[in-house]
């Protein structure tokens, strides 16, 4: 199936669920943030679509204006056709419900784009910290991120102190 | 013998029974301890370079005669005993302390008094028991007592899995041994050492020795089995499981460092040495020469069970590079499903062919 | 019971065939050892396992080099380094590919470019630096290499540098400048045309 | 008598263990041996890898992607680059995609001979895992003869590589391979035919398909489990679709489709594709400059993609941001270890702690890539 069939089979289901945006790039569909958990459920046991295998989950900050978006790379063993799901959220408030029971894998991915970026994830059954430690303070990986000064009594330094080399 | 020999020199001077008993008993117990420490620098020496070779590598080979960069590290055992002795001695807090320290003892006491039954050559033993086979199986299983003691008090989990293992292990493995030695004690129909190893002198029909592992097909099969049960015995791999470095850590022995890790290390060679003299006694004619009737004299007798000995305990290293580990539901297997079994088999078998053949 | 002695006869015969390998290796040693006796015996040995040399190697990575002479100040190497483990000061020259015999600066590289920087400062961090060789590449004069390989000729390779001192691993290729030195060329000089 | 109470065991596995294969701490609950539960945690390793991507140039991350895997760092720089080409649209010449290839695929047997040996080493067998580093040795000297480092190569560019081939590379590579194809033949009557080894990983932690594909579990551990899917064949990139190879699945061989045996046995199988591969390579490698098309300023257009490479861990992702700068606005690493730790929990419930062991070792987890 290719990327125009996906859609239609999506819009079929789920009026309203595509949002049409042109900045997308050829292999992407843009989907409604509240909808997602039903579109995810019905991509998997869809017997035309299929898509078992999700790949990657990738958070995406393009810049401390824009929104925050998380990006689904799904790929289907029995067919071999791919997409690519574009989420947008808001950036005061990051949500979106939780796919970590449509594909097992979510788990972990959803655990690290919530470390990284602190899109919480609904219906998540063990949303922690995966990568860095539990009481690190801040999202690391949002453009206006800021480093902690200190972390348990170790300094985090800022830039490299000039060392006096004579 | 040893010990008999000295009682009796002694009351040739005086009569005082009681010191003349302690005095034998320490005169011969010094060079056996000598003797533990020495087997134990050799064999690890002997195991780091088997190891070696067997790895296309060529093991320790800086400390030996002449400093830095030697021989061949003749003296690599040497300077790691060093460095065992003068290391700190580290007591986990929370241990049970006087458990913690009593256990490397237990275990060694195990090893030491195994080593007095084992019979050199005609003469050169410590004691002669009439029961010398019974009292090496015995004394031998006082070692678990020490490791359940070792994995308990150091109040580790890793520790406590090793232990537990290892008493499982040992407790079973007895088992087979012991169903195995039977089949010697059968043939020659006595537990004393020396006097096995003297029903096993001269030869089948005129070429092979009269060994009791060649007698018959029953006793062949015999002396694998003690053999395989004795190198689990010694939680040596492939039944290493309770010190598995890749899932335990080291097992029962993680919490010990310095001196009492050393007494670990020293009363598993002692052990590796006790359980091969007795299956070197018990199947391949102890001090009795290869060649039915030549190289017969005591010295001879020393020169070969050492070299039998010395070939057992290789194939033990040969075990240990080459297999993989055995899990403990399978070790288990192996031991109640298989070896003891066919061990049963074999007592039967033996008898059927003594009551026929001979 | 067919299965449990197929089973017993497997084992013996699999365990067997490992221990004659492991035997095979054991008594071979001399051939197959590939023990390399380090503080005796050091890399490269050429005969050793695939049989090059190390003349032919396209390069060799060990230690940071600059040829300070030829340095121009570029700041090429310090921008491309990911791990910016190298840091460089210039001062500008009153005139451009003139030799300053005070500060020991030559004008002219080897290969010709005339120099309108004195570099002040010129330190590598070893104990940072990845060896990823990306330095090595856009400097315009071939300044700062990695010795030995085909350098070899002008450094020896040092693959065992070490020290006591994280300190000491700051290496610094730049000529000593005193202060006073340092201020007379910063200093704007009224320039002379002869 | 009255019941025993029982409770259950927590034992820490890590993060300082013989066999973790890294800096890795799982929570075990133990009922005895056991297991009934295990946590991951990971982290220990984390050194910010997509944090620092975003604050150098594209060329620059390359140094970064050889870091997370350690182990086959050819394959992370094959994947950044065949990525980056491809968002940029740069065609490179024949000459560098062959060598790209013979690269990839040296790593790769390298790759698999350490989890091969390391594997051994968690189940008791020291003695494979030393012939293995001593073959995996010479691949690494190769490297170095070719870019200079041994671990980690910064060896492959955007557009090209850092180094041409070597003098006489063809022939020292081809003598290796003549050397190496009767060593499979040694290990495999060394470990893998071992009735211990064998009793040891047949049947043990069975992962089934439908259960991996859903964990994302991918390369050989999927392919273990009976799942046809190879990247270099069913996504081909660079020039892999001009070698003739077989994928090698999983078939239960002295188990259930999907035990560590299998994942064991495709491994040791893909070694003997790559050396094929490496022979069709060496045989075709066409002339040619290496830094033709090296771009001068990597600046690549607005835009996204996501590429996936076959690393020998399985499924090796970027995905990389443009906002049109020379640095990344984002780049992302899909890790093929992380999806393959993230099923241990459902795969090793019921078994034992040596199971564990083993079950852990057959993921052939690094943790570097795990960590970033």
């Amino acid at each position: 199936m290719n990327i125009e069939e996906i859609k239609s089979a999506i819009t079929n289901k789920f009026s309203g669920s595509v949002i049409e945006n042109d900045e997308l790039s050829k292999n992407q569909i843009e989907i409604k943030g509240s909808k997602w958990l039903e579109v995810a459920t019905f991509m998997r046991d869809n017997p035309d679509l299929s898509f078992d295998q999700l790949e990657c989950i990738t958070g995406v900050d393009m810049g401390e204006e824009s929104n925050l978006q998380s990006r689904y790379n799904l790929h289907s063993m029995e067919y071999r056709h791919k997409v690519e799901i574009v989420i947008n959220h808001d950036r005061k408030k990051p949500e979106i419900s939780s796919v970590e029971q449509v594909w097992r894998i979510g788990d972990w991915f959803e655990r690290e784009t919530y470390d990284m970026f602190g899109i919480s994830y609904k219906g998540h059954r063990d949303l922690r910290r995966i990568l860095c430690p539990d009481d690190w303070e801040g999202w690391p990986l949002r453009k206006d991120y800021e480093g902690q000064e200190s972390y348990h009594g170790i300094v985090v330094p800022k830039i490299k102190e000039e060392e006096e080399w004579e | 013998m040893t010990v008999d020999f000295l009682i009796d020199w002694f009351s040739t001077i005086g009569n005082f029974p009681i010191l003349a008993f302690i005095l034998a008993v320490v005169i011969s117990g010094i060079p056996l301890f000598l003797f533990m420490a020495l087997n134990a620098m050799v064999a690890v020496y002997a195991e780091r370079k088997v190891s070696a070779f067997m790895m296309d590598r060529i093991g320790p080979m800086g400390q030996g005669p002449g400093l830095h960069a030697g021989k061949w590290g003749l003296l690599q055992t040497v300077a790691d005993a060093i460095k065992l002795l003068v290391k700190e001695d580290t007591i986990p807090q929370t241990s049970d302390k006087l458990l913690f320290k009593m256990a490397p003892f237990i275990i060694f006491i195990g090893a030491f008094l195994g080593l007095a039954a084992v019979p050199f050559n005609s003469s050169l033993q410590v004691v002669d028991f009439n029961v010398g086979v019974f009292y090496i199986i015995a004394v031998g299983s006082i070692g678990v007592i020490g490791i359940v003691m070792a994995g308990w008090s150091s109040n580790n989990k890793w520790s406590l899995y090793g232990a537990m293992r290892s008493a499982a292990q040992i407790i079973s493995y007895e088992i087979p041994a012991g169903l195995s030695i039977i089949i010697p004690i059968m043939m020659a129909g006595t537990m004393n050492l020396q006097t096995m190893i003297q029903f096993q002198s001269g030869s089948i029909w005129g070429i092979l020795p009269n060994w009791i592992i060649f007698n018959n097909p029953f006793t062949f099969l015999a002396f694998f089995i003690f053999f395989i049960s004795a190198v689990a015995e010694t939680n040596r791999t492939p039944f290493d499981i309770p010190e598995a470095e890749s899932e335990l850590v080291a097992g029962w022995m993680t919490e010990y460092s310095g001196f009492r890790w050393a007494v670990f290390f020293l009363s598993e060679y002692a052990n590796m040495f006790v359980v091969s003299g007795l299956a070197v006694a018990g199947f391949l004619g102890g001090w009795q020469s290869p060649i039915p009737g030549m190289f017969d004299s005591a010295g001879w007798g020393l020169f070969w069970f050492m070299v039998k000995v010395i070939f057992l305990i290789f194939l033990m290293m040969w075990f240990r590079w080459t297999f993989p580990r055995l899990r403990v539901d399978q070790l288990m297997h192996v031991c109640w499903k298989v070896f003891i079994p066919i061990a049963m088999f074999n007592i039967f078998g033996v008898g059927i062919w003594k009551l026929i053949i001979g | 019971m067919y299965k449990y002695f197929t089973n017993i006869y497997e084992t013996v015969n699999t365990l067997w065939t490992g221990m004659r390998i492991t035997f095979r290796h054991m008594i071979h040693i001399k051939r197959d050892n590939v023990t390399l006796q380090y503080p005796e015996e050091r890399w490269p040995r050429p005969e050793r396992n695939i049989g090059f040399d190390h003349k032919d190697y396209n390069v060799i990575r060990s230690r940071l080099h600059v040829d300070i002479d030829d340095c121009i100040g570029c700041l090429k190497c310090e921008r491309v380094c990911p791990v910016d483990c190298i840091t460089i000061n210039t001062i500008k020259t009153p005139t451009r590919g003139e030799d300053i015999s005070e500060v020991n600066h030559t004008g002219e590289t080897s290969n010709g470019t005339k120099k309108a920087m004195v570099v002040s400062r010129f330190t590598i961090d070893m104990s940072e630096c990845c060896y990823c060789n990306l330095c090595v590449y856009p400097c315009p004069e071939e300044c700062i290499f990695m010795v030995g390989g085909p350098n070899s000729s002008k450094h020896p390779i040092d693959y065992e540098f070490s020290q006591f001192d994280r300190k000491d691993l700051i290496y610094q290729f730049a000529k000593k400048l005193t202060p006073d030195q340092k201020k007379k060329l910063e200093s704007p000089k009224p320039e002379v045309e002869a | 008598m009255g019941v025993v109470q029982t409770d259950q065991m927590v034992l820490n596995i890590g993060p300082q263990h013989p066999s973790t294969h890294g800096v890795l701490r799982l929570e075990v609950m133990t009922d005895g041996e056991i297991v009934s539960q295990i946590k991951p945690h990971l982290g220990y390793l984390h050194r910010c890898f997509e944090k620092h991507s975003e604050n150098v140039t594209y060329e620059q991350v390359i140094p970064f992607t050889d870091r997370c895997d350690y182990l086959a760092s050819m394959n992370s720089n094959f994947g950044y680059v065949v990525t980056m080409e491809e968002l940029m649209e740069i065609k490179v010449s024949d000459r560098v995609e062959y060598i790209r290839v013979i690269m990839g695929e040296l790593n790769r047997i390298a790759s698999h001979l350490l989890a091969l040996g390391v594997y051994g080493l968690d189940i008791g067998a020291f003695t494979p895992f030393l012939y293995m580093l001593r073959d995996r040795e010479r691949i690494l000297d190769m490297f170095e003869y070719t870019c200079g480092a041994r671990l980690l190569y910064n060896y492959m560019w955007v557009g090209g590589v850092s180094h041409d081939l070597p003098k006489d590379f063809e022939k020292i590579c081809i003598g290796f391979l003549d050397y190496f194809e009767p060593q499979i033949e040694e290990y495999n009557n060394l470990l893998t035919y071992n009735k211990i080894f064998i009793e040891r990983t047949a049947d043990v932690g069975v992962i089934p398909a439908d259960v991996a594909i859903s964990y994302g579990v991918s390369g050989p551990n999927l392919r273990g489990s009976g799942v046809n899917w190879d990247v270099r064949k069913d996504e081909p990139y660079s020039i892999y679709d001009r070698f003739e190879f077989d994928v090698p699945i999983g078939e239960g061989k002295f188990g259930t489709l999907g035990d560590c045996f299998d994942r064991y046995w495709v491994r040791m199988l893909e070694i003997k594709e790559s050396v094929r591969i490496l022979r069709q390579a060496l045989k075709d490698l066409p002339s040619g400059d290496v830094h033709q098309a090296l771009p001068k300023k990597i600046r690549p257009p607005k835009g996204s993609i996501y590429r996936r490479t076959e690393s020998p861990r399985g499924d090796l992702g970027y995905y990389i941001i443009s906002d049109g700068s020379p640095i990344p606005s984002r780049v992302k690493m899909r890790s093929p270890a992380f999806t393959a730790l993230s099923c241990l929990d459902e795969v090793s419930k019921g078994w034992m702690i040596s199971d564990v062991i083993a079950i852990l070792g057959s993921l052939d987890i690094v943790l570097g890539e795990i960590d970033r």
